[in-house]
């Protein structure tokens, strides 16, 4: 079946609203609005507003309200409008719900979901362009996870209903519109995917880069480069494995990542493989990150200061002739 | 409420102010169908009076702070409206060289302080002014412009207790619309009367129509002179409404058409323009140079923008530091 | 104010509540010196009718969250006193295996949900559980502890209006000791009548001496009856004072001694034996049975915390996330 | 002179008070209380309570006001009592402080100094033991320092101060009490510093760690071991030529973070060197991190969670054997 990446995370919730009474769904504008990304227009009548809750501009209360209402006994899946907001209530996220198990010896479960729009590319600016999953995804007692394809955005948000845990969702909000044929969407939140297979080197990603780097791999198999594509998929905890795995076939690393270089979650991959396979890269890995800089408004430069399918590319020849 | 006697002197300032921000709008709405200007763009139409009245009160010593709907307080705080439409289309003349577009415009020889987009976040940013002021004996008032979505941030309480503790000369504006994007005012606040908000942190307040240029004027005088004597902040309630949707991707679903056109009857411009043309302070040939004049001015701005150019991309990392440039 | 009537039904309970949680924390200090409990440690001390009262009124299917300084709260809620000094002496048979210590004490089985260290992060809480319950149609009543302090922070905003708008069986206990650590209230508050804050939230609100643990325990009843009956949340300022300094680290440099001294003459378990003495209700032996017992209790809890167990190291990344342990 | 850290921090703060009449001190108890730490004992008497302002419980809005004086014109320096608390103001420090100077096209400085004590280590549980240094050196428009060593303590302040953009300053509590003789303290805020010259391998690290990887070293040279110990001092922007000039000197690294190991600051040195001198690796790098677990209360528990010097020992001697 045909859908788009937004129609496939719609699914998810009506599924998830329609059969599990537990599930409601909170956040800035959800209702009446119908979602700052159309995510939920409709749901009001058909859910009620007890379960599609419009909430006040409270960004650290009202996720904070979600994880009490998870330790309470309910499955809020709570939206926050962008990440770019969520700074705003990163203290309940990391200092409540990521410590409240084990802080408490194990007695409480914190099953929340807390979704939200991330990712640059819309000439929305500084304040509005942040990628900060790396963040989230260092924090032990969360799950973090970044529907990359229009099946991940089907299939992970009932993954993610059924974990006993705080998960993040981070929706790239240039994704949103991509549309796919999605038969099977059952997934798991523990394994990277191998999206094209290849054997002259490794392009790692996540999230909205991943079209990117896809369109890469494409233009260098013209070149004659037979480049394999993972994405990450679930970014805490890390498929070690399964990076490892490819790059130990391909012996060559391209990290794309939206984020920031210096801390990047692409730093992180290429940390664990120099201390897992070192002997096994044939180059220096390289990554291709968003320039360390505010992301401007206008196009030229914030196309400037994102990864670019050109910069992949560059950098996969890099490490293939190295 | 009784009406305020209308003149010339300030009722003309004022129309022309609200015509100059209304028309400079009605042509970036134009621009983002055309794709010149893109990004979020909020615009203000409905709302002039509230701009208009405050900032024709307020001196050049100063400081401005609004919100991401702030293209009618940029242009009325003196920034040329060449250079916030140039700001617009990403141009390199823009207030902000094109690195801000509509959410970000500065003008740092104006002091105005954004322009910016996380709800909320100015609030302390004025705190802060007020309090540089305060502690440098700088006689100054910094003028707050936030949301009635805004009220409901912590970082609101936040704010007015630190300014109202500290006595920090700090004027804080809402610009009550009934609106966060779209929810409701009941929806979003517990209580709707926002005055009882300032009485939580013993500030005094006041509420007043922000469609009535005039009345916001007068109320604003009043509120900064209070402000300049006892040095301590006051809180400004401006009951008004936007004409269009919240931003150019909102499909305006959340109200009632009847409401809006409702609030479209007491259009600040037409209600003052109205007021001053029964006076006898203004006739069809004044009021249409003043459509003229604004007209003008917001073609010669697109021009500009159009012919400006852009930041070099080599740019891209200047200022992320201090440093030569 | 006129005092309320002491009988023996309620005057004995709330008496033996208070000698046995002055009785736990006298020795807790004790034992901070000694090494065997560590970290941060703040005591309640002169603030226990807070505590005693509140909890008396409270019924079992209720929630109860707290602040760091809830070692009454928590013993008071049910908690063995075992399982609290066992968990500040860190060992696994305390209420949260020994990870938590004197600042985040958990009972999942008696609805008592921390002992959480950032001033203010409880309000949601608090109003993430009411939610739970109105959406579930739980009768319960979520009781929210927190301090002066607190009030400050944007979390205080944001949950009582969330609180206040979606009605939600919510009651807001501020224990009002006057100081945050060691700015003292008028220094952290603008407004230093707390119960105008509640009327910012169109939020019933009472203030009560919170020296008197009948008068804090009657106006709960009130106050939970009035939640249980309307739906919405209440605010209840308990007005008191801790005996000793914030923490173990405090040289308490901020406050009078004179200040001190007559709160102390204040003391609510002196203030409440005296008045069941007095009354009849209570002689000089029976009062020296409460105490006995609480001491038996006391060295009781810290036998057995000595004896307890560590919790192996291996176990460390035991309940990070969930799954079989 | 023999000083403490804290003693340090004091000299640098009463000489800044008293030197340039648009600093001021502002946080939660730095006046009455005298700073959580005694970091401002005895000031408000000194300066007056102007300049030494306590604050409300309203980190979001007084480290908002901290830099909102800073674009009007003053130098605050803004004391957040620890990092815990900074998850609480951490939008107005990415949104406002690092982006304001940028997004205006460069028209304003936000020259504030937001000091903060961080780490675990005193038994203070989950939510007061965090090291999230790594998220602020993430960001570009910050500088993020971690003065180690008490003439760092000492001269970093200053340093900051002659700083036009926003400088963050992390103290980890357990250096207060240390002590040293501070004679020159004079310092840069852009090098790393060689904290014991080596041959064998570098031990990298900064802030509370470095005692004990000094202490790794000592170990380490009675069993023969030559070990490098290199402290990072600025995380924001990081000296990564100082990193691979000690490491193409040694050939063998380790990297010593008390921040969780996935996403560590420790990571991105790992990354930075595999893509500068993979060459010069003669052994898979090793990070010593603390363990991917909220910090418990207990102390044996506390203790097994964070960096040890023996697992600073053992793993120096891994990349020694390898
Ligand atoms: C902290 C934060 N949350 C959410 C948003 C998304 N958002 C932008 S404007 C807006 C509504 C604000 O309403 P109000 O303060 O009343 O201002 P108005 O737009 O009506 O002028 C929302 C939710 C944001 N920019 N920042
Ligand atoms: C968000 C946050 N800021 C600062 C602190 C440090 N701190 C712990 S208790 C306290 C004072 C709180 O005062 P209050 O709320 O009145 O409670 P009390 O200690 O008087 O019971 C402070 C500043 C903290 N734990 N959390
Ligand atoms: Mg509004
Ligand atoms: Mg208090």
């Amino acid at each position: 079946m045909r859908m788009t990446y937004r129609e496939a995370i719609r699914a998810g919730l009506r599924e998830a609203l329609t059969s599990d009474p537990r599930v409601f769904l909170m956040g800035e504008d959800v209702g009446h609005y119908g979602g700052a990304y159309a995510m939920s227009l409709g749901f009001l009548d058909e859910f009620g507003p007890e379960r599609i809750r419009d909430t006040p501009l409270s960004e650290l209360s009202y996720v904070g309200a979600g994880i009490g209402a998870a330790i309470g006994g309910l499955r809020p899946i709570v939206e926050v409008m962008t990440i770019n907001f969520s700074l705003l209530a990163i203290d309940q996220i990391v200092n409540m719900a990521a410590l409240y198990r084990h802080m408490s010896g194990g007695q409480f479960s914190v099953p929340v979901i807390i979704r939200m729009a991330t990712g640059a590319g819309r000439q929305l600016a500084a304040q509005h362009s942040h990628n900060l999953e790396n963040w989230f995804a260092h924090v032990p007692g969360l799950k973090v996870i970044v529907p990359a394809t229009v099946a991940d955005a089907r299939g992970m948000l009932p993954a993610a209903l059924a974990e006993p845990d705080p998960v993040l969702i981070f929706e790239h909000a240039m994704l949103y519109n991509n549309d796919e044929d999605v038969d099977d969407w059952q997934c798991d939140l523990t394994h990277a995917a191998i999206r094209r297979p290849g054997t002259d080197a490794s392009i790692i990603t996540y999230g909205g880069s991943l079209p990117k780097a896809l369109a890469a791999a494409e233009a260098l198999a013209a070149a004659g480069i037979d480049a394999e594509v993972v994405d990450l998929r679930v970014l805490r905890p890390l498929d070690r494995q399964a990076i490892a795995d490819s790059v130990r076939r391909t012996h060559r690393v391209v990290v794309v990542d939206e984020g920031w270089k210096s801390g990047s979650l692409a730093g992180e991959v290429i940390a664990g493989l120099a201390e897992e396979c070192l002997y096994d890269l044939d180059a220096a890995p390289r990554r291709v990150c968003t320039m360390e800089v505010p992301i401007p408004y206008a196009k030229h430069l914030e196309d400037a200061a994102l990864p670019s399918i050109e910069a992949i590319v560059e950098a996969v020849r890099q490490v293939c002739h190295a | 409420m009784t009406k305020l006697k209308v003149d010339a002197a300030l009722g003309v300032p004022l129309l022309t102010d609200m015509l100059r921000v209304r028309r400079m709008e009605e042509k970036c709405a134009e621009l983002y169908g055309a794709s010149k200007i893109r990004g979020f763009l909020h615009l203000y139409i409905g709302e002039e009076a509230c701009a208009s009245g405050v900032l024709r009160a307020v001196g050049p010593d100063d400081n401005v702070v609004a919100t991401y709907r702030e293209h009618g307080h940029a242009l009325l705080r003196g920034v040329p409206m060449t250079a916030i439409m140039a700001e617009m289309f990403g141009k390199v003349s823009g207030c902000a060289r094109g690195r801000g577009g509509s959410m970000h415009l500065f003008d740092a020889s104006r002091r105005f302080y954004g322009g910016t987009a996380i709800v909320g976040s100015g609030l302390p940013l004025a705190v802060g002014l007020g309090l540089a002021d305060a502690m440098t004996g700088r006689a100054a008032v910094t003028v707050c412009f936030f949301g009635d979505g805004a009220v409901a941030e912590g970082a609101f309480h936040e704010s007015m207790n630190l300014a109202a503790l500290w006595q920090l000369p700090v004027l804080f504006v809402c610009e009550n619309n009934l609106y966060a994007m779209g929810t409701a005012l009941a929806r979003h606040q517990s209580q709707t009367d926002l005055t009882v908000k300032a009485a939580a942190y013993n500030m005094p307040a006041m509420s007043v129509d922000g469609m009535d240029a005039l009345a916001v004027h007068t109320a604003t005088v009043e509120a900064l002179s209070g402000i300049r004597e006892e040095g301590g902040p006051a809180f400004l309630e401006l009951r008004t409404y936007r004409f269009r949707a919240h931003s150019m991707f909102d499909p305006d679903l959340y109200r009632d058409k009847a409401e809006i056109e409702a609030w479209k009857q007491l259009d600040p411009i037409v209600a003052l323009a109205g007021r001053l043309s029964r006076a006898g302070l203004l006739d069809e040939a004044g009021y249409a140079a003043l459509e003229a004049a604004a007209e003008a001015e917001v073609a010669d701005a697109v021009a500009f923008a159009e012919a400006s150019e852009w930041e070099p991309v080599d740019e891209l990392l200047v200022d992320v530091v201090g440093g030569a440039r």
